[in-house]
């Protein structure tokens, strides 16, 4: 008989990695805009209605009520900077940002104030705050009329990730983001989790029912191959893999290294496996200028210099906003193709 | 503010025309995404129809207004046709914005509309800069603000008022209050009992009025423009008024409200009253309401029918107007 | 929201001791500046003294306060030692903050402050954050939020005083109205005479009181910390005060007020005052005062001594303490 | 009888920037914090007194009075939203920023608002909008108590040059700095000026009278060389200049490249003269993850390939927050003396 394994989407994971950690640890509190919803509305009967934009947060009200699980009003700065003076005073707040677009609204108490804070007070003071925020575009190809257009659809986490003190992870799959919430939440600095809005069935799988952390600052090799090393932030980790399957037809073996974490980015690995394929593609569903494609490029580039048979290959989306229209999207987003067509030229 | 004046037959049937166009817009929009159409992430402004027809009623043709996500009721009480906005819906490069911005930007920039804009506030910044420009190119321009109340809370709200406010600026900031922001109750996320007490402390006059009555919104939109025209500076509209479905089209339970309170809603349904009244008093008849459906229903039909048939943008689309190309301007 | 108890000769005491160490550091900081010691950009607190003092002797030790840019004051008034103080102006390790910080990060939270922070309004948001671990802990501690009347304007301190209301969240905020925001007047920046008058728009108390008066900032503070730790929510308090000084160490010329204006306010010195309130009807004496004047002195001639014998950060304090190790914590 | 040249300073040329184009407009308007000083005082007598951080805007209330020199309330979210709705209404604003490191409280009215609102209108609206904003360290040794510190000393144009739409310009001089700003002004389009707050008598030079402009888009070789490339942002330009000439004594001559405008990047020129040089370094002072200087080196990487003699080298401010202590804060920025050994590394 063998034993049922439990699958859960990438969605259902971030949910348990929040509930196991606030079982554990009654100074772990979430907050957002409708991460419960109908606040208030107990006395009709009515709660729990929404749940954060992917019901990341459906169900954590019911067990761990409403001083835990605090519906804000729309005012990110604000409560952002709530949860920034909450982590300086024995919480562990928990802020779900809904899409990463909005960090505009916001982005001083992240980046002057969260990320700065031990630094500047001199080590003297612990900051364990995550922001969780879902960003990316859906770039499937679907015959969509449209998408979510140029403010809701950005990857953006290259100016997270330019910041220092923040540490930025970015989950591919259920079992990473189950582990990856779980060490942000331990982390006693700040983290952001990059909550990618369409993995869909790609991230969905096996996840262990107790707790366990996915370590930050480490990237993690998902495939093996001697050729050329892919390299995946997010979902373009399902793209790279999916290249990869098109390329091994054709003889070709491509490693694929899912990143994981951008800040701070565990270059050794990538560095390791680029000596050892002699070529590098970065895939980075963010736009090109100041990215991490090209961040991770100048570094491999210079680090590997010796080793390199072509030039390291910066792929990201295109260099404008995310347009509306279906067809467009298609075409902004790195998609398997950009990727095979791009080891083929540099395998040549 | 109360203004005498009272809306003439024709400016009532300007008002019924937009509210009923506007109805029958997210009306068809809804069937269409119920049929499978994708346009993308819409929120219907079914329900609300009175407050953008009885503010843009107050508006002159060369006056702005900024909106906010729930935008397609706002643009067309503006004067945008529905034909270019269906197709914008539709990804066409036939749209208001070539298929680039989608129901959350349509745009159309010389009916005076600063832009849909779905980041909750930003654009009570723009109807601001508008009521600047008016000032200072020194024209009799007004520029109104369209937010929710859940736009009410956050940061830029509270800096616009107050700027325009010093500067004597000639905007209106006109609060839909629908009773919620996604799943969130105002009662729950305001302070204040009414959103318009705020007003108070920016030194502007506030009203409250009922969103579900056309001339009442009307009637404060005329003081508050005469006002900004006079140079007399800002106002505060709230109008208190309710959506009748979800927060956008993906929003089908409504979990976090009642049932019965959603018919009461609906009992003060802006058509239905304004129909109402007219058919005791006038000076509108019922068939003269009619015939504007009617003419809007094939406004509509011909709309989707435009959006159907008109071309996708091209594969270039995607690189194109980025940066502004020089041209125009004082260069 | 007048409370009817009276200061006692202790609480008078420990005011007039707190003023004039935040005095006598301000002095001789600004003696060091103008004799050519760097230390950085300096906001002197200078005039203001009574509202910190008169704030912070209504809160305990385990209470919190967050500070802006004009910080000294708040942080002396809440317990920093000055020998740290003085050592992290003069950017060494043996600093608040191992000389990473300055003048515009002092900090030590385990004297419950959030910090000193330069970005207008930023940290009004930690002292909601500080309320809400109190309330979340369920701890009796109080969070005041110390701003000046042009971070009554930015965008957040709206956010936050909406959401301190809602939840009712024990936060005072504190607007210490000087007259200025660098060198634009009140009058100009604010749409509302009283900036106080805007608490009423988020359904808590305003008060305005006389920030040259220790004791009456002091009793509102008390009434907002009993309302506060009653559960009964956040308070407003505006207290009137004027900086002597320029914006920062550079401004010198002042060209922006009048010297009749700069008179008036220091013929209402806080210092002065209440010693001459104490000569006319006690309790304190003024030999009292003398000696706690001369004993505040030693306390800085020390804290220079000290800060010019520390040594400096070691280079390798570059790249420490960027990210927070593992160490303490729920792990 | 010679004529004798006209010299200002970096922040007096700004001043005569703005003077000639708001003569010559009268849509131009400015605004922003104690951009002028004593606003609504002037029945007092009182007015002009402050001219923003750096004294650029002194005196322009005198000639063009306070309906078009606006100062404004600490509100940068709220004004700078309202110079995007000025700008697609017929004015042509210019906002100060004071520093860089409060786009942290607007950063949605830059990013998403401005730098996106001509193409998710289909390019049917015109945005002519400029941003000034002082920004940098002062990374000069001298034996400064301190600086000021992490929230007020920042480089941070890495996260306005990622966003699509939006150009960005770093002038160096007092001639490009004029250039720079008047070309600005009349772009139709948002353009941030990044204007570094020590630059001190290095920038002071030459500036003709008359308006004119220095193209946006474009680097400039500021100094020719054979043996490697310095790429130079802002004051970096100085620092590259400073090692050149110590690289000359030695016999190595640099080519130094001044980028001028960040993004959209003129890669052309700097890769046409890597691929002369066949070595590059890029000095930056902005932190270096997502930054300038690591994009520069993965484009030369990648379009220079087959040039390179060694690795490209991309020098940044250390990846940490800027610490307050003068010590820590020269070892903070990059200098000379580290371009120096970078350069005898790679020629080694
Ligand atoms: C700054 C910001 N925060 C959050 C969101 C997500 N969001 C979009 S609409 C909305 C609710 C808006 O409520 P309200 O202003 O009352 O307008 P309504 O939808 O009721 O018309 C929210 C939270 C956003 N788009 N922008
Ligand atoms: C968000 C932000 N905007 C602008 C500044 C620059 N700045 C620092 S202090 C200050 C004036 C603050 O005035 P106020 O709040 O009245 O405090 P005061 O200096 O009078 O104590 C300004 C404009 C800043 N640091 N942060
Ligand atoms: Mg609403
Ligand atoms: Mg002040």
């Amino acid at each position: 008989m063998s034993t049922p394994i439990r699958e859960l989407s990438f969605g259902q994971a971030i949910n348990e990695a929040l509930r196991l950690e606030m079982r554990r640890d009654p100074t772990v509190i979430v907050m957002g805009e409708d991460i419960a919803g109908a606040a208030g509305r107990e006395h009709l009967g009515l709660s729990d209605a929404w749940g954060g934009p992917m019901r990341a947060t459906r169900g954590l009200i019911k067990e761990f009520g409403a001083a835990r699980v605090i519906d804000t009003p729309i005012a990110e700065m604000g409560f952002t900077g709530m949860a920034v003076g909450a982590a300086m005073t024995g919480l562990r707040p928990v802020v779900e940002i809904m899409f990463v677009d909005l960090i505009g609204v916001c982005y001083d108490q992240i980046i002057n104030q969260a990320a700065k804070m031990h630094y500047m007070m001199g080590g003297k003071v612990e900051l364990p705050m995550v922001i969780r925020t879902a960003y990316g575009t859906r770039g499937d190809k679907r015959s969509y009329g449209g998408g979510a257009a140029a403010q809701h659809s950005q990857t953006l986490y290259s100016v997270l990730a330019h910041i220092p003190g923040l540490k930025v992870v970015v989950p591919s799959t259920a079992y990473n983001a189950k582990g990856l919430t779980i060490a942000a939440i331990r982390d006693n600095g700040p983290v952001v989790v990059m909550e990618h809005k369409f993995l869909g069935t790609s991230a969905k799988g096996h996840v262990p029912e107790e707790a366990y952390t996915v370590p930050i600052g480490k990237c993690e090799i998902v495939r093996k191959g001697k050729d050329v090393t892919l390299v995946g932030i997010g979902r373009m980790t399902h793209v790279c893999l999916e290249a990869a399957t098109t390329l091994a037809a054709g003889g070709i073996e491509a490693e694929v290294v899912d990143v994981l974490t951008i800040n701070p980015l565990d270059e050794e690995t990538i560095i390791e496996s680029v000596k050892r394929t002699h070529r590098c593609v970065v895939v980075d569903e963010d736009t090109p200028v100041c990215s991490m494609a090209r961040d991770i490029a100048a570094r491999v580039g210079e680090a590997a210099f010796d080793f390199l048979d072509a030039p390291v290959k910066a792929i990201s989306s295109a260099d404008t906003p995310v347009p509306f229209a279906a067809v467009l999207e298609a075409n902004y987003t790195p998609n398997a193709d950009k990727v095979v067509a791009a080891v083929k030229e540099q395998i040549g | 503010m109360k203004t005498t004046s009272k809306p003439t037959a024709e400016k009532l049937a300007w008002m019924y025309e937009r509210m009923s166009l506007i109805r029958q817009f997210e009306e068809r929009l809804k069937w269409l995404v119920e049929t499978g159409v994708p346009v993308g992430a819409v929120h219907y402004y079914i329900g609300q129809e009175a407050v953008a027809a009885g503010v843009c009623a107050a508006l002159n043709a060369d006056d702005w207004i900024a909106s906010n996500h729930r935008g397609h009721g706002h643009c067309i009480a503006k004067g945008v046709e529905v034909a270019p906005m269906m197709a914008e819906l539709f990804g066409k490069v036939t749209g208001t914005n070539r298929g680039k911005g989608g129901s959350m930007h349509i745009t159309d920039i010389t009916k005076g509309i600063l832009g849909v804009n779905p980041i909750v506030g930003a654009s009570v910044g723009h109807a601001l800069g508008a009521a600047l420009s008016a000032k200072v190119r020194q024209t009799t321009q007004v520029a109104a603000a369209f937010f929710g109340e859940g736009g009410a809370g956050i940061g830029i709200t509270h800096e616009c008022m107050n700027m325009a406010s010093i500067w004597k600026l000639p905007v209106i900031f006109v609060c839909e209050n629908n009773g919620y922001a996604q799943a969130t109750p105002v009662e729950y996320a305001s302070s204040t009992a009414k959103i318009s007490d705020r007003a108070a402390g920016y030194n502007m006059p506030g009203v409250n009025v009922d969103g579900q009555d056309p001339v009442a919104v009307w009637e404060a939109a005329e003081a508050a423009v005469k006002r900004a025209r006079a140079g007399e500076g800002p106002s505060f509209i709230e109008a208190k008024t309710y959506r009748y479905f979800g927060h956008h089209q993906g929003d089908d339970t409504l979990r976090y409200r009642l049932k019965e309170e959603e018919q009461a809603a609906r009992d003060r349904d802006c058509l239905k009253q304004f129909r109402a009244k007219m058919e005791k008093s006038g000076p509108l008849k019922l068939a003269d309401l009619d015939a504007i459906d009617a003419q809007n229903k094939k406004l509509l039909d011909d709309a989707v029918e435009f959006a159907k048939s008109s071309p996708l943008p091209g594969p270039e689309e995607l690189y194109t107007d980025v940066y502004v190309q020089a041209k125009g301007g004082a260069q």
